[in-house]
């Protein structure tokens, strides 16, 4: 139980990770599919913003320790644990994640935004979002161009 | 070139040679003068050539080729006398072919005499060798000769058993060469005292297949039928240039290289008994002559057998003596034949009031084969019942030579004549055998009766010529020995006239005789059509397997990967992406368990 | 030619090379889209690529020269700035694209008329540099999350660009969007993959993190890092059963796509594949051998055999090479499974020569299908005969394919077969062997249609390529042909990049 | 560059630019020809300068390029390929001399292709035989099997095409699979392919290794025909005579038996053969190859098919020749190649003339034939003298060497199927000059011929100078085996008796 407790962002992310490949694979809607893909996508943001964060861990700002705005944070520390490391010291959360994550969801809204107007165009074209369909269509389309050997 | 060099030329070339040249220019002889010149004088010229090489020097013209030395000429006592007769009967033969224009028959005629008397010239074993697969090749155009499909089957059962005897030779001399390095016959076997005669080691490398090359051409026993099969299907010139050379050649070898080897003591001896059975019931004439030429080879190869002095003077004595008479008999039932169109006992008889010269040299002819002293059979024949009986130990083959003796009386020297010329008339009146014809009868007859009456002009030509002078002072003209033979064949005469009288004897009835010629021509036909199936089959396997292994690969591939396959039909989208899965869980797998 | 003397730019130019051969197709993207007209686009187009083409030359020159090249985007050091860093592996894989790229660019100036709708050139031309340039970016980068950005940069601009097939082919739409659930699958795989190791080491720059992984001891998110990454790089690099997407799109996406994915982008992936497992995992990562021995082998020696006899029964032209292209992709990676430096060697070799033919192949087919709008195997009978330039060329690629003597594939299939045998993989050697045969056999099909068979009556006849196409086409062809004769330029830097990669690791 | 880079040039380029200035004027029939020919006999003297050049001991080399280090596209002439050129540039001249007549008179379609292609295979030829090592022989090779490959195809019917699948699919795939391999083991094994007198493998393998290259590379030589690859070669009878001619009798087969004795004579050599257990395979493979295809030539009717089969079993006789471990084999190979191309070609070109005059092709229609076209037909009966191996025909000099070098290394089985084969070969050919000749007037026989005048005259004179050179040779296969004697030399003393 305490390994749940401890890891359990990494069991959240596991179940949104395997539910989102489950719609990718299982649905023949190409819109549920996309929507399995986003959330898949967001268990990997959330994986990422979940280990950058360290318990304790202030946010990432540089600062002059000495200044007015260092001494501000240091009246917000633990004491003791200013007495130790000094403010230089202090714990940060590492941000380069959420950088990072934040360029992750650019790139998804993007393919996002990409498979949605394809899948616009395959309802144009096909008048149908269902690959079951969509692939019969081209079936019977091939068999045509290619008679059997 | 000064007189001198060509003369040292003549006698350093292969007399062969000259034929063998003077043949490649019949096929464009316009004129019958030109044709005639190189007929008789290709001949003429070897024997010049022959008579020149002057003393019997062991003058060894050599070629060396593929790292062999090739002794093309190598003339000594034994190869003189076979030689000799070679060339006379080429001459005989060119003489009696003069009559009619067939440039084929004529050239290839002419090649095969000159590759026989070169291949008895030859010092060693691969010219040998050539020479004798170019006597196979040139013989058998005298076979194809008549051009008909019979004639065309023919000369390919011919071909084969003849190419057969020489892939046979080439295949010991291969192996010989190649564990020896020897070829030529002087160093291969060692001269008996000094003579030319020699006896190869039975054990060496390839000998008994060089044995069985030999013996096929001497139509040994089983493998004779050849011979019966091939000569009476020829031309009227074709059984006589045929009955010349190609089985005396193959005595001449086995003299060479296997004299005194006792196998062929007991195989010569059958020799000569087995044919006389089928000779006598058979119809056809020449195939009659072709089971007593067998019946005569026997004669020599038992004597080539025995080995002795004496019994190898008899072979090549008989041997010379044979190819005479038996080109005589040859000659008179190719007149009959030309003139007749057949030589069927039972169509012929009473030929002889309208063929009387031709009639007179086949009795001169059937008179030596018979050996009737004064005729050239005795004085040969003799030598080799001498032979025989000389050794105690033989006596069962002097026996069976004895048996056959008086069976060649009654099969050639009394049926020949009787049923061609004499017997009952069949009312055919045909014309006299043209001139050129009866000159080459004349000819051949008037030697038979030569050296009938003056053995000495062949004893001095014979390879162990002391012996052979010796023979012929005390031992020919002996009382004992002529009464012997005059008896045997008055004995033999009287069976005949019996059994003819009470109407014993076998008719003449037409019909084809088979022995183990059975298995050549009913045997290898069912042989062929019962294993032509499963060639077929391999024909089919072998040319096919491409196609098998495309159909049935092929077909299995298509199955599953053709675009409707099993293995590539559209793969749904999901199994992709599962795929990805079961990657990515194989890997982690690996990363932490392994 | 020697590369060290090769000197195509000033020094001060070459050293803004490698930024400049991303960022101008990168802003060649943002122009054309607002070009006014498709001629305008098409012109940007090819300017942008040829400068790209231009700056990875001068790069690979200046890595001849001098070894590595670390180039600090805004002048900060690692490993908190954003490094390029090309090495002679990178420098031979973004010369490939850049190469491609130019021709492809130049070849697009016909094809598109016949296959994209009008007004879509502009944005087809910004979606093809913007692939261009997330590729080029995706190689010379040194840095493993900003491998993933240009990974995604270059992979959106394809979906994209596949999808704009529709025009000719409505099946090029449901080919896309598989893609893209696909790539984007894999691509997430590889950040999360990213994200373990960066869990692990604290860093995202490769060279720092093959450097701590070296100290650290085997721990499980390590070894789920490398498993992620491989599988998600296994998708995008077509990876034998993971290549469900890859005949799709390329038999139904416009030629241009077909040519440019097919000679570059599984290129890249692998590329990146090849970084990770011979760099980034140290030495101690006996979990990266298995993988190679165990799971790349077999994987590469299954699409050799599995993907070319689909290829042999296929039936449109198309989807028959793409089915080679997963084929091909099978060489390469037994050419990695090798794990040893003339085997990267190799296979680096092999996906430069593989990039050259196969754009010359799929070029010569968009040639054709200008004047005959063909897609099976029979409609292409006699082609020789009208088209006989384009169908040379196309001869020539498939020579080279099938890996007759004289044309780099030849020495490339020789080089991986070599090594195999060096490095005692019989197995791997008789798999080349087989699959070359069957490679054989279905171009042979081809090859007969093209220039033996006599066209079908009625069928529509096929006219030579213009000049604009022809161009490109027989300069690729002549490439496959010259580093068939002379490889030294191909060879020079595979086996530079393998020696550096495989010094990381002794 | 000195006078020997300049002649392998010269071979090498002289039919290339033939095939160029043939497509030039394919026009202009009458030039087209011509051209030809002075492009035959310009590549024969070339080809024989430096056949002469090599017996001085002056052999030419070339290196041309060198894609990768120890991967040089190199020349380098030795007495086998300096032979080997010859034989097939002469034989090219001969050839086109029949092709002329036959494609004429037979008013074949793409002519101009069929001129071009044959030049271009002579170019394949001459890089073959002067190749310096296995690599460059290997692309000339691959290059030969693929400028035949329109000639196979020649007629384009579907028959046609599928021949010329097999044809490509088998030789191709078997150098793909086979070759290649065997080349890139060598490579690995020595570092080199270079051809290296003694044998460039001798002392670097062991016995299971070096089987395996052997294996590889006899069979992947599939021009050889070695069974079970030989189903290629009576499947391209499809194509027209000259084609068979030349290709099926001399420069396609014989590049498979050339490339075979030259890896026998230079990559391993006769004393690490005699060591190889897969060496005696192969002679055993070999043995079964000669019999079986003689044997199944006797069931063929199509005389061209017969003729291909008996091919096969003469070419396993050159293979058999290169793996006996015997140095005298490899000269009785040598002379076999040339030997069995005279004689093989002059039966093709027979077949041709038949078939261009009267449009038989097989055995059972050509009976008495032969007294209308009877140079044809005697051609043919010295044709098949030789091919049996029958003096005076120079085949027969090559067999001797062969059965006795089978013989004393030990073979035997070897000279039996040598044996049985020739007895074999009598029987299936002498039947088809015997039947034309001597037959009495059959159905073939009667009527006219189907091009007025019979066979071309070009032809006639072709095919009985060829049956000519049968004979010829039979007296002047000395200077050739002295010739040919250095590449056996290396321990030829030391298997000799």
């Amino acid at each position: 139980m305490s390994w749940i407790a401890t890891h359990f962002n990494y069991v959240v992310v596991v179940i949104l990770m395997m539910a989102g490949l489950f719609i990718v694979f299982s649905s023949g809607n190409l819109i549920k599919r996309m929507i399995g893909l986003a959330l898949f996508q967001s268990s990997t943001a959330l994986f990422y913003i979940s280990f950058g964060k360290v318990s304790g861990g202030t946010a990432a700002i540089t600062l002059d320790a000495q200044g007015a705005e260092g001494q501000a944070l240091a009246a917000q520390l633990d004491p003791a644990y200013v007495a130790q490391f000094g403010v230089e010291g202090v714990v940060y959360s590492n941000p380069l994640p959420h950088v990072l994550i934040l360029t992750a969801i650019v790139v998804g809204v993007a393919t996002l935004a990409v498979g949605l107007a394809i899948a616009v165009r395959v309802r144009e074209s096909y008048g149908t979002v269902e690959s079951d369909e969509i692939d019969a269509v081209s079936r019977v389309a091939a068999e045509q161009a290619e008679p059997a050997p | 070139m000064t007189v001198e060099r060509l003369a040292d030329w003549l006698a350093n070339t292969n007399p062969g040679f000259f034929i063998l040249f003077a043949a490649l220019f019949v096929p464009f002889a316009r004129s019958n003068i030109v044709r005639a010149l190189l007929l008789v004088g290709g001949p003429a010229v070897a024997l010049v050539a022959l008579i020149n090489a002057d003393g019997l020097s062991l003058n060894l013209s050599t070629l060396k080729i593929l790292g062999y030395e090739l002794v093309l000429y190598r003339p000594d006592s034994l190869s003189f006398v076979f030689g000799l007769a070679f060339i006379i009967a080429s001459a005989l033969v060119g003489i009696y072919s003069l009559h009619r224009r067939d440039a084929m028959q004529d050239s290839t005629a002419m090649l095969y005499a000159g590759a026989a008397v070169s291949a008895v010239f030859v010092g060693d074993l691969i010219s040998l060798f050539i020479m004798w697969e170019l006597t196979a090749i040139a013989s058998v155009f005298q076979v194809l000769a008549p051009r008909s499909q019979d004639s065309v089957r023919a000369a390919m059962r011919y071909l084969v058993f003849q190419i057969s005897s020489g892939l046979l030779v080439l295949a010991g001399v291969c192996m010989f060469v190649s564990a020896t390095g020897q070829t030529q016959f002087a160093l291969i076997a060692p001269s008996m005292a000094g003579l030319p005669v020699g006896v190869m080691d039975i054990a060496a490398p390839g000998a008994v297949l060089i044995l069985a090359g030999f013996g096929i051409k001497a139509a040994f026993p089983m493998v004779h039928n050849w011979l019966q099969d091939a000569y009476p299907k020829t031309t009227e010139t074709g059984a006589v240039v045929l009955s010349a050379f190609t089985t005396k050649l193959a005595v001449y070898a086995l003299a060479r290289y296997f004299a005194g080897l006792e196998w062929l003591i007991w195989i010569g001896a059958i020799m000569t008994v087995f044919p006389v059975f089928f000779a006598v019931i058979e119809n056809d004439l020449r195939k009659v002559l072709a089971y007593s030429l067998n019946n005569q080879v026997g004669f020599m190869v038992c004597a080539v057998g025995i080995g002795t002095q004496l019994a190898v003077n008899g072979a090549a004595a008989h041997a010379f003596a044979h190819i005479m008479y038996k080109a005589l008999l040859f000659m008179s039932m190719g007149a009959v034949l030309y003139r007749t169109g057949t030589t069927k006992a039972t169509d012929l008889g009473g030929l002889h009031r309208t063929m009387p010269w031709t009639t007179l040299f086949c009795l001169v002819g059937a008179a030596s084969i018979s050996a009737l002293p004064f005729f050239s059979g005795f004085v040969a024949k003799s030598m080799v019942m001498s032979a025989s009986y000389a050794d105690p130990a033989l006596f069962v083959v002097w026996i069976m030579l004895l048996f056959a003796s008086a069976g060649v009386l009654e099969h050639s020297g009394i049926k020949i004549p009787y049923f061609a010329f004499f017997g009952h008339d069949s009312g055919k009146r045909p014309q006299e055998a043209p001139f050129n014809m009866l000159m080459a009868m004349g000819l051949a007859a008037a030697l038979c009766i030569l050296i009938g009456v003056s053995p000495g002009w062949l004893y001095r030509f014979l390879p162990y010529e002391q012996v052979a002078r010796e023979y012929l002072a005390s031992d020919l003209w002996t009382a004992p020995h002529v009464l012997q033979q005059l008896q045997l064949l008055v004995f033999a005469m009287l069976a005949f006239m019996l059994l003819q009288w009470r109407k014993l004897y076998p008719a003449e009835a037409p019909g084809l005789i088979l022995d183990v010629e059975w298995l050549w021509r009913r045997g290898w036909p069912m042989l062929t059509s019962a294993l032509s199936a499963p060639m077929r089959q391999l024909g089919r396997w072998a040319g096919g397997q491409a196609g098998l292994i495309n159909g049935m690969v092929g077909g299995l591939a298509r199955q599953a990967f053709a675009p409707n396959g099993w293995a590539s039909a559209k793969v749904p989208f999901s199994v992709t992406a599962v795929c990805s899965l079961a990657i990515l869980g194989l890997v982690l797998a690996i990363a932490l368990f392994r | 030619m020697q590369l060290e003397a090769l000197y195509v730019a000033q020094p001060a130019l070459t050293a803004q090379a490698p930024i400049l051969a991303i960022a101008v197709p990168l802003i060649g993207a943002c122009a054309a889209a607002l070009a006014p007209s498709g001629r305008a686009g098409w012109m940007i187009s090819v300017v942008a690529a040829m400068v790209s083409a231009w700056m990875a030359l001068a790069v690979a020159g200046e890595v001849m020269r001098e070894g590595v090249i670390l180039y600090q985007l805004g002048g900060f050091a690692p490993p908190a700035g954003i490094a390029l860093r090309v090495d002679a592996m990178g420098a031979l894989i973004a010369l490939l694209i850049g190469a491609v790229g130019t021709l492809a660019a130049v070849f697009s100036g016909h094809s598109l008329a016949a296959e994209v709708r009008p007004e879509k050139h502009t944005l087809f031309q910004a979606g093809f540099l913007l692939a261009q340039a997330g590729m080029v970016g995706l190689v010379y980068t040194g840095d493993a999350f900003n491998a993933f950005v240009f990974l995604e940069v270059s992979s959106i601009g394809t979906y994209a660009l596949v999808a704009a097939g529709e025009r000719r082919d409505r099946r090029a739409l449901p080919a896309a969007f598989n893609y893209l659930i696909m790539g984007t699958i894999g691509a997430t795989f590889y950040v999360i993959g990213v994200g373990f190791l960066y869990g692990a080491t604290g860093t995202l720059n490769m060279a720092d993190m093959a450097a701590r992984l070296g100290t650290l001891d085997q721990n499980a998110a390590v070894q789920a890092g490398f498993a992620f990454i491989v599988a998600g790089l296994g998708v995008k690099a077509a990876m034998f059963p993971l290549h469900g997407w890859l005949p799709g799109a390329y038999a139904h996406g416009p030629s241009l796509i077909s040519l440019f994915l097919a000679a570059t982008a599984t290129k890249a992936a692998i590329y990146l594949m090849a970084r990770f497992l011979f760099e980034v995992f140290p030495d101690g990562a006996a979990f990266g051998d298995m993988f190679l021995q165990w799971v790349l082998a077999p994987l590469g020696a299954a699409a050799v055999i599995v993907c070319s006899l689909q290829a042999v029964f296929a039936r449109e032209l198309r989807r028959m090479i793409a089915f080679s292209s997963v084929a091909q992709v099978g060489f390469i990676f037994l050419g990695f499974s090798l794990a040893n430096a003339s085997g990267l060697s190799a296979a680096l070799f092999y996906m430069t020569a593989h990039g050259l033919m196969k754009a010359a192949m799929f070029m010569a087919l968009g040639g054709l299908a200008i004047s005959i709008g063909a897609r099976r195997l029979e409609d292409f009978a006699g082609v020789a005969r009208e088209a006989p330039w384009t169908a040379v060329a196309f001869g020539i690629g498939a020579a080279s394919l099938v890996g007759t003597p004289l044309t780099m594939g030849f020495l490339a299939k020789w080089q991986i077969m070599e090594a195999a045998l060096a490095g005692g993989r019989i197995w791997i050697f008789a798999v080349m062997a087989a699959g070359s045969v069957l490679t054989l056999v279905y171009v042979g099909r081809i090859i007969e249609v093209m220039f033996f068979r006599e066209p079908a009556p009625g069928a529509p006849r096929a006219k030579e390529s213009p000049v604009g196409v022809l161009v490109p086409l027989l300069i690729l062809a002549g490439l496959s042909l010259w580093f068939g004769i002379d490889a030294s330029l191909p060879q020079q830097l595979a086996q530079a990049g393998a020696a550096s990669l495989f010094e990381v690791r002794p | 560059m000195n006078g020997g880079e300049l002649l392998i040039l010269l071979a090498l380029t002289l039919p290339l630019f033939a095939a160029a200035m043939i497509y030039a004027v394919g026009r202009m029939p009458d030039v087209r020809e011509t051209l030809t020919l002075v492009a035959c006999i310009g590549l024969a003297i070339v080809a024989i300068s430096i056949f002469v050049r090599v017996g001085q001991g002056d052999p030419p080399a070339l290196t041309v390029a060198e894609p990768l280090p120890g991967l040089a596209i190199a020349f380098r002439v030795e007495p086998l390929g300096a032979l080997f050129a010859v034989m097939a540039s002469v034989l090219w001249g001969v050839n086109s001399l029949f092709s002329i007549g036959y494609m004429r008179g037979r008013r074949e379609a793409r002519q101009t292709r069929f001129y071009i292609c044959f030049a271009l295979a002579m170019f394949g030829v001459m890089g073959i035989a002067f190749a310096a090592n296995l690599f460059t022989l290997f692309l000339f090779y691959e290059a030969l099997t693929f400028v035949t490959y329109p000639l196979v195809t020649h007629a384009g019917t579907p028959a046609a095409r599928r021949a010329g699948r097999v044809y490509l699919v088998t030789l191709v795939g078997a150098s793909v699979l086979l070759f290649l391999p065997g080349i890139i083991g060598v490579q690995s094994m020595a570092g080199s392919t270079t051809f290296t007198p003694g044998g460039l493998l001798n002392g670097r393998v062991d016995a299971a290794a070096g089987s395996v290259l052997l294996l590889l590379l006899v069979f992947g030589a599939a021009k050889a025909a070695l069974m079970p690859l030989h189903g290629w070669l009576p499947s391209a009878m499809v194509a027209p005579a000259p084609v068979s001619a030349l290709l099926h009798a001399v420069a396609v087969v014989k590049a498979g038996v050339f490339a075979v004795l030259k890896v026998s004579a230079y990559i391993f050599g006769p004393d690490l053969i005699s060591t190889l257990p897969a060496a005696t395979w192969i002679l055993w493979m070999a043995a079964g190859s000669i019999v079986i295809a003689s044997l199944v030539a006797l069931t063929k009717d199509d005389l061209k098919t017969r003729l291909a089969w008996s091919t096969v079993s003469q070419l396993a006789y050159v293979t058999s020749a290169a793996m006996l471990p015997m140095a005298s084999g490899l000269v009785a190979g040598g002379l076999h190649m040339v030997f069995h191309a005279v004689a093989k070609i002059t039966l093709f070109m027979c077949a041709g003339a038949i078939y261009v005059a009267t449009g038989a092709n097989r055995v059972s229609e050509i009976g008495g034939l032969g007294r209308r076209m009877p140079w044809v037909f005697v051609a043919f009966l010295a044709a098949s003298f030789a091919i049996v191996g029958l003096p005076p025909m120079a085949a027969m000099w090559s067999k001797f060497l062969l059965i006795t070098a089978s013989f004393g290394s030990g073979e035997w089985f070897t000279a039996a199927a040598l044996i049985a084969s020739s007895l074999l070969s009598l029987v299936f050919l002498m039947p088809v000059a015997f039947r034309a000749l001597f037959s009495p007037a059959g159905d073939g026989a009667g009527g006219e011929f189907v091009r007025p005048g019979g066979t071309p005259v070009t032809s006639l004179v072709a095919l009985c100078v060829t049956a000519a050179a049968c004979v010829v040779l039979f007296v002047a296969v000395e200077p050739l085996a002295d010739y040919l004697a250095p590449i056996a030399a290396v321990s030829f003393m030391e298997t000799a008796p």
